[in-house]
């Protein structure tokens, strides 16, 4: 019997890190030893720097969390490698240049469990920051913890690169110095979707919102809202489901004896694909009402989620950060050398920590020191392209990335079980821009740590 | 008004699966007086049985398609099924299509011998001892089938769609005389059909065979009826081997309307512990009331109407009704006296 | 006061006081030697000495303990926006909170024993967590959790996203950037906010053992014994039972509050029948009843959860690089199922053989290894030792 | 003949108050019954101060039905029972412990988790703190003279070698040695004797009664409900017989002995 087997990972021949730190003395009423010396916290002395990845390795997003790991190990390979992937296509050639490591320094990294809990976010951070010491923390797979590391490494004075986090508030109100987002967020998968869903189904139709009952879910909702109003689209409900709610019928019956036409599902994970299959089941993508096809949406779209809803994707729109089908050159490098890695084509999630690790090397290597406030300040306002998101501008003001938005579409007719969704635009990023402090929130000043 | 049907239609489903579910707990809990906190692991397993039927009938080998290519360009190595090459296409496609309700089968093999390890090689060394302690290492195992499961299979959901025949629609509206609107999955039907089945066969067995009476007065009295001389012990194993199969069948069929994934069975654990208490430990017509009570009242609870004036009510109904129950009926809808009350 | 405690407490008082002062040390081979970490040993430990007050002594299983720790960690947090970062007062409000949150609660509950007692406190958990994570977003910030910002600029700004800190303002004390936790100045992160927790956790220590061994204590391990016998002796049991889970919630609350004071932030998960379920984890691994045991219990599991997740297939290959390379790789293979993503594996492991082979938990562990020991030294000739003769102190 | 002797006191109790020392239990007419059995009926009683007032009986005559209702366990059908002018009817059973009833149970009821020393001083404790004191600091081992006095009472009752034995390693003879003791430590206005010497050796039996004739002295109240007519014979006052629920007959030792209707009701069961 052959099962798909996810989770075994090569022996690969990479660093270990056990932390020097850790066999120093304690090191009292001080914020590390080492940062008395160079200016910042857990500064390299030796000839390796190391980083921290935060994943869940536990609980529903245990196999994005893998994914996730996946990318970084490869973008570790071929940072040391000084090639490789999309570090041969990236803009900035500092990295190449160096011809392997940072700043001269060999990476090595250290890895953690978010459980996707906030508090086990946070301790596994501090496990790397304070015992292994983790040069800059990254990675994660909800909103939530991702604000809770973010502002843990504002604290603690280390750079945070989130992974995949998707609410507004990581660059929004909660945002800080020392985070940098590279994923998109809510604001931007309404304006990309806006359009295209009229294109598609039209004007004035009739909305029935069904919303996760968390922060993540309020800021999708209203996005939406938002970006679908100028067409005339109104809102008959809004209705607010529990998390992890696993049945969904009781809240899509009332569906039914409604009079909308569209159901926007603003769900994500484990809720998105339970919502999605059971809404497909109650025959709503069949349904007629007043006329017109009955719609499903699906603001954002996780392919390794998408799996778990099955065929109930078929047909049903959505947005994404980035998708392994995507045609130009630096998408098609990333997939081959995670593909010939792993056997299997990169998630979304990969593709952003992959990109995340670069894009702080890269920074680093530009710097020339770790140090975050100089390294961030590297960061502002730059520039890039080759990362398969055409061209790119972190922006200083949040922190955000703002890049093009892919809308795409669950393929009738998926060639494989990797193949399940179809780019049907590239929405151009001057269309995703908003004013930097449109969603308020103060990234205050940078913190390094003594 | 079509509202409110649809509703009770949910309630019934639900409570189907949470009376399922509650069922095996409780019998074990009567019984061999256990609190198993892997019953949840076993509802979880049921539904990997079907997984692992479905992946079975899909093994399959590898032939090198000529016109399409993968995701890297190379030529694409399609998947042919053996079961294709050894049936025939059309045997194959109906194997694969009815795969769910044919799990039902090995989910019965599979729990029984399951079941009976479990209770054999731990659980009946636990009869005896304090309920912390059933509680720790039932937990334990819990976790280890979880990740077991997790090492095979993944964490990522799995979907597992029903038999073509259940997978749309039904118009129950106009079976009933009620507006088109009234449509309610096809799969969902069966589920609550089967479940009222499975229940039904599990009390005429505790209620028609002399095995099932023993059962029943070993729930009433269990130290008289291990001095009447009774091998107890083999009733025991047979009595957590049903509790097993019954969770296990639970689960495989409900994989259809949830994706199963190797961590369901937590989240089905607390829920099934309150709809046990709620019904009266060692309860079983207490179990099933309390099942459909509560998945009708958590269908009623999530309603627009309802919510608007009560926020969040649908987020703890299950655990409000529990506490009214609790502090008004001291042990439950039909609990005894005496029973886990120390 | 003092006259509560024997001559063989003290010692033991002193042993414990020794060996947590001694952590940051002793902790250093096993790796487990940085503040985060001691931090968690001691917080946890709190919450599970306090559950065992409970637990262990009145029998009665509470399957909602995480609900206090939760509300210590909102009132700790609240009192950092609101007051002052001065760790006191929030110390304070999260105890008497938790307190009278936990009267509340212990008060219903108590009206029933046995697992219908552990179903309603479980119920009243989980209403509390499921409101906390949506409906009172206003109160607790939702998913994303409560936390300390800097001082807010308009009265615009909600409180949730902007702070007022009256006594701090009034003292007129400046901030720099976020706003850092203190004791009278004294920053509460890192190795002070650990000696912080150190001395929390041996003054609950101490007063946990005179509870044990006070009048009061011994009405609680009566009502576990036989409860209704008690009542025939003329002794009301519930409002000891109230007092109680009362004192043990309070130090529930108490956990919560360090949590918030060693990393500001308090969020919903923390109230989850998961998090319930830990702290009854770690007491039965440690050993029900006894004083020291929930605290190793609460270490043992902190300790997987943070440590033998991070080691991952490099820190295996280093460290079985001693090997030839096919054993290496076995080896490698083996232990990454238990490491590393596989903790959980570990962990129920871990579960299963300590309650098949040691019932009683560590501490039972422990007791056999002194036994063991006591009679090889007898039959060595030696004099019988007194510690075999002292009348089960550690029950206590 | 005792009925009358009954009736008489009757009349003097309808109007009872604590004014009047010699009735410390009154027993008003006390009714129970089990789905239409017939436990208890039309009982009335009175315990004078400082008697030892045997209760027999034959098998399921009532006798622990009515020690039950006495003691707050069982809520009698009509009537009342009132002690030293408090109506213990309704009341809960820590209530009736803290008025001054004590009760010594037939199958021991001890706390078997505890030392044999600890369960002397529970009850000690509630006598003199009341039903509840939070008093998480005050430690056992500072109750110098609840110490010493129950460490007294153990003696007395023969377990001076298992003071600090945990309760749980007794034997069946010296649990209820255990149970006469924390009956014993409340010093209580009235104790409940529920068959104090059962299963007992006759040594032993001869020492129980022995430690229940010193008490005599000390003026406690006792009602002993008993089997041995040995026993009761050597402690007993006055004796109440019971059968089917009913008092048969009442009166001394001597008048009892004597009485048709007890041997009646004890034909063939027991020899006097």
């Amino acid at each position: 019997m052959k099962f798909h087997n996810p989770n075994r990972r090569a022996i690969l021949k990479y660093g270990a890190a056990t932390g020097a730190a850790s066999l120093a003395t304690p090191y009292f009423f001080s914020r590390g030893a080492f940062a008395q010396s160079n200016n910042y916290r857990n500064a390299p002395t030796g000839s390796t720097v190391t980083l921290g990845f935060n994943v869940p390795q536990t609980g529903a997003y245990a196999d994005e969390g893998a994914d996730e790991l996946r990318a970084y190990e490869l973008a570790v390979e071929h940072i040391n490698a000084g090639g490789g992937g999309m570090l041969d296509t990236f803009s900035s050639s500092a990295l190449r240049d160096a011809g392997g490591g940072i700043n001269g320094k060999r990476v090595e990294f250290v890895t953690g469990d978010t459980q996707t809990k906030s508090d086990a976010a946070r301790a596994s951070a501090k496990r790397m920051i304070e015992n292994d010491g983790a040069i800059m923390i990254t990675g994660g797979s909800s909103s939530g913890v991702a604000i809770a590391v973010q502002s843990l490494c504002q604290e603690a004075g280390v750079i945070f690169m989130s992974g995949l986090t998707h609410s507004n508030d990581t660059t929004g109100k909660d945002r800080r110095a020392n985070g940098f987002r590279h994923f998109f967020n809510t604001e931007m998968s309404g304006a990309a979707l806006g359009p295209i869903l009229q294109k598609n189904y039209g004007d004035n139709r009739k909305v029935y919102h069904l919303t996760a009952d968390y922060t993540w879910g309020w800021s999708q909702q209203g996005s939406m809202e938002k970006y679908t109003q100028p067409y005339g689209w109104e809102t008959v409900a809004n209705v607010m489901t529990p998390v992890g709610a696993g049945d969904f019928s009781q809240y899509i019956t009332p569906v039914l004896s409604s009079d909308a036409d569209t159901l926007i599902l603003n769900h994500y994970g484990g809720d998105m694909v339970n919502s999605l299959t059971q809404a497909v089941q109650f025959g709503l993508r069949d349904k007629q009402v007043n006329g017109r096809d009955f719609t499903i949406i699906v603001p954002l779209y996780s392919r390794l989620m998408a799996q778990g809803a099955g065929d109930a994707v078929k047909g049903i729109y959505g947005s994404t950060n980035w998708h392994w089908s995507l045609q130009d050159e630096a998408s098609q490098a990333f997939v081959r050398s995670f593909g010939e890695k792993y056997g299997f084509p990169p998630s979304q999630a990969a593709h952003t920590c992959y990109c995340q690790a670069i894009l702080y090397a890269d920074a680093a290597q530009r710097a020339g020191t770790f140090q975050p406030s100089v390294l961030g300040a590297a960061l502002e306002d730059f520039e890039f392209d080759g990362l398969g998101n055409g061209p790119v501008l972190y922006r200083a003001g949040d922190h955000q990335c703002f890049k093009d938005v892919l809308v795409v579409k669950g393929k009738e007719n998926p060639t494989s079980k990797f193949d399940l969704l179809e780019v049907v635009e590239v929405t151009p990023r001057a269309q995703v821009e908003y004013p930097a402090d449109m969603l308020g929130g103060e990234l205050g000043p940078y913190n390094d740590g003594v | 008004m079509d509202a409110i049907f649809l509703q009770v239609l949910n309630g019934l489903d639900k409570g189907g699966a949470y009376a399922l579910i509650a069922l095996g707990l409780t019998l074990v809990f009567g019984t061999l007086g256990v609190v198993n906190f892997a019953h949840g692991a076993l509802f979880m397993l049921g539904a990997f049985c079907a997984v692992t039927l479905n992946n079975v009938f899909n093994i399959s080998y590898e032939r090198i398609s000529e016109t399409e290519k993968d995701f890297l360009g190379n030529p694409l190595k399609e998947q042919v099924p053996i079961l294709q090459d050894w049936v025939g296409p059309d045997v194959a496609a109906f194997l694969i299509d009815w795969s769910v309700p044919l799990s039902i089968i090995l989910a019965v093999i599979a729990m029984a011998i399951i079941g009976v390890a479990m209770e054999r090689g731990l659980i009946k060394h636990f009869y005896k001892r304090p309920h912390a302690d059933q509680i720790l290492v039932t937990f334990g195992l819990a976790i280890v089938l979880q990740e077991i499961i997790r090492h095979y299979f993944g964490a990522n959901p799995i979907p597992q769609p029903a038999p073509d025949a259940f997978s749309g629609a039904a118009n129950v509206g106009a079976l009933v005389g009620l507006g088109s609107n009234v449509i309610y999955p096809w799969w969902r039907l069966v589920y609550f059909l089967f479940s009222a089945m499975v229940i039904f066969g599990v009390f005429a067995f505790l209620r028609f065979t002399t095995f099932g009476m023993v059962v029943r007065a070993g729930m009433q009295d269990r130290e008289t009826v291990g001095l009447l001389g009774i091998n107890i012990e083999r009733r025991f194993t047979i009595v957590f081997g049903l509790a097993a199969v019954v969770a296990g069948m639970a689960g495989a069929m409900y994989t259809p309307i949830l994706p199963p994934d190797y961590h369901m069975g937590m989240n089905f654990l607390v829920l099934s512990f309150v709809v046990v208490v709620v019904g009266g430990m060692g309860s079983l017509e207490g179990a099933v009331l309390a099942g459909f009570l509560l998945g009708i009242l958590q269908s009623f609870a999530s309603m627009t109407e309802v919510k608007a004036i009560l926020p969040g009510i649908d987020q703890i109904i299950i655990y409000l009704v529990a506490v009214i129950v609790l502090l008004t009926l001291p042990r439950g809808l039909m609990g005894r006296r005496g029973i886990a009350e120390d | 006061m003092l006259r509560t405690l024997s001559r063989s407490d003290w010692l033991l008082m002193a042993i414990f006081t020794a060996i947590v002062v001694t952590l940051p040390w002793t902790m250093q081979p096993i790796g487990a030697a940085y503040p985060d970490l001691l931090q968690k040993f001691a917080i946890y430990g709190i919450f599970a000495i306090g559950f065992n007050i409970l637990f262990g002594l009145t029998g009665y299983l509470s399957f909602g303990h995480a609900a206090f720790l939760g509300v210590g960690s909102y009132a700790a947090v609240w009192s950092f926006k609101l007051l002052t970062m001065n760790v006191l007062p929030a110390l304070a409000f999260s105890v008497l909170i938790a307190g009278v949150f936990a009267f509340l609660i212990g008060y219903v509950s108590l009206r029933r024993s046995g697992i219908y007692f552990s179903i309603l406190t479980l119920a009243f958990a989980q209403m509390s967590y499921n409101l906390a994570y949506s409906v009172l977003t206003p109160i607790t910030n939702g998913e994303t959790g409560l936390q300390t910002r800097a001082i807010r600029q308009s009265a615009e700004i909600s409180l949730r996203d902007g702070d007022i800190r009256i006594i701090d303002q009034a003292l007129g004390i400046q901030e720099f950037g976020v706003p850092i936790t203190n004791l009278f100045g004294m920053k509460m992160s890192g190795y002070p906010g650990f000696y912080f927790c150190a001395v929390m956790l041996i003054v609950c220590f101490f007063v946990a053992l005179c509870i044990s061994r006070s009048n009061f204590g011994m009405m609680l391990k009566a009502i576990k014994s036989n409860q209704n016998r008690l009542n025939y002796t003329g002794i009301h049991t519930r409002p000891y039972l109230i007092a109680a889970f009362v004192i043990s919630g309070m130090y529930a609350g108490l956990a919560g509050s360090l949590l918030a004071i060693t990393d500001p932030i308090a969020g919903a998960e923390r109230m989850q029948w998961t998090a319930s379920g830990e702290v009854v984890l770690m007491t039965i691994l440690g050993g029900v009843g006894t004083l020291v045991g929930p605290v190793l219990g609460a270490g043992l599991i902190k300790y997987a959860e943070q440590k033998v997740s991070s080691w991952n297939e490099g820190i295996l290959n280093s460290a079985f690089s001693f090997l030839p390379d096919g054993a290496q790789a076995f080896f490698v293979e083996l232990f990454s199922f238990f490491v590393g993503e596989g903790w959980h594996l570990t962990l129920g492991f871990m579960f299963m053989v300590i309650v098949i082979f040691l019932p009683g938990g560590l501490m039972e562990g422990f007791r056999r290894i002194g036994r063991a020991f006591n009679r090889a030294r007898r039959s060595e000739g030696g004099r019988t030792t007194v510690a075999a003769n002292t009348p089960a102190q550690e029950r206590g | 003949m005792s009925v009358v002797e009954l009736t008489n006191s009757d009349a003097a109790g309808r109007g009872f108050t604590s004014g009047i020392p010699d009735k410390v239990l009154h027993i008003d007419d006390v009714h129970k019954s089990f789905a239409g059995l017939h436990a208890l009926s039309d009982v009335d009683l009175d315990v004078r101060q400082g008697e030892t007032h045997a209760i027999i009986g034959p098998n399921g005559a009532g006798k622990s039905t009515l020690l039950n209702v006495c003691v707050g366990r069982i809520k009698p059908d009509r009537g009342a029972v009132i002690f030293d002018g408090d109506t213990l009817t309704g009341k809960s059973p820590h209530e009736i412990n803290q008025l001054g009833v004590a009760r010594v149970f037939q199958t021991p009821e001890v706390f078997l988790d505890l030392t044999v020393l600890e369960n002397v001083m529970v009850p000690a404790l509630s006598k003199r703190d009341g039903h509840f004191k939070l008093n998480p600091f005050s430690a056992i081992a500072g109750e110098t003279s609840i110490r010493n006095e129950a460490e007294e009472v153990i003696v007395n009752v023969g377990l001076k070698n298992h003071v600090h034995a945990v309760a749980s390693s007794l034997s069946r003879g010296d649990k209820r040695r255990l149970e006469l003791a924390m009956g014993l430590i409340q010093r209580p206005k009235l104790l409940l004797l529920d068959e104090p010497t059962a299963g007992m050796a006759r040594h032993d039996t001869n020492a129980t009664i022995d430690l229940l004739k010193q008490i005599k002295e000390g003026g406690m109240t006792k009602v002993i409900i008993e089997h041995d007519m040995h026993v009761v014979f050597s402690l007993a006052d006055r004796i109440t017989v019971l059968a089917g629920g009913r008092i048969i007959a009442q009166g001394s030792p001597e008048e009892i002995k004597n009485n048709p209707k007890v041997k009646e009701a004890y034909l063939g069961e027991e020899q006097v």
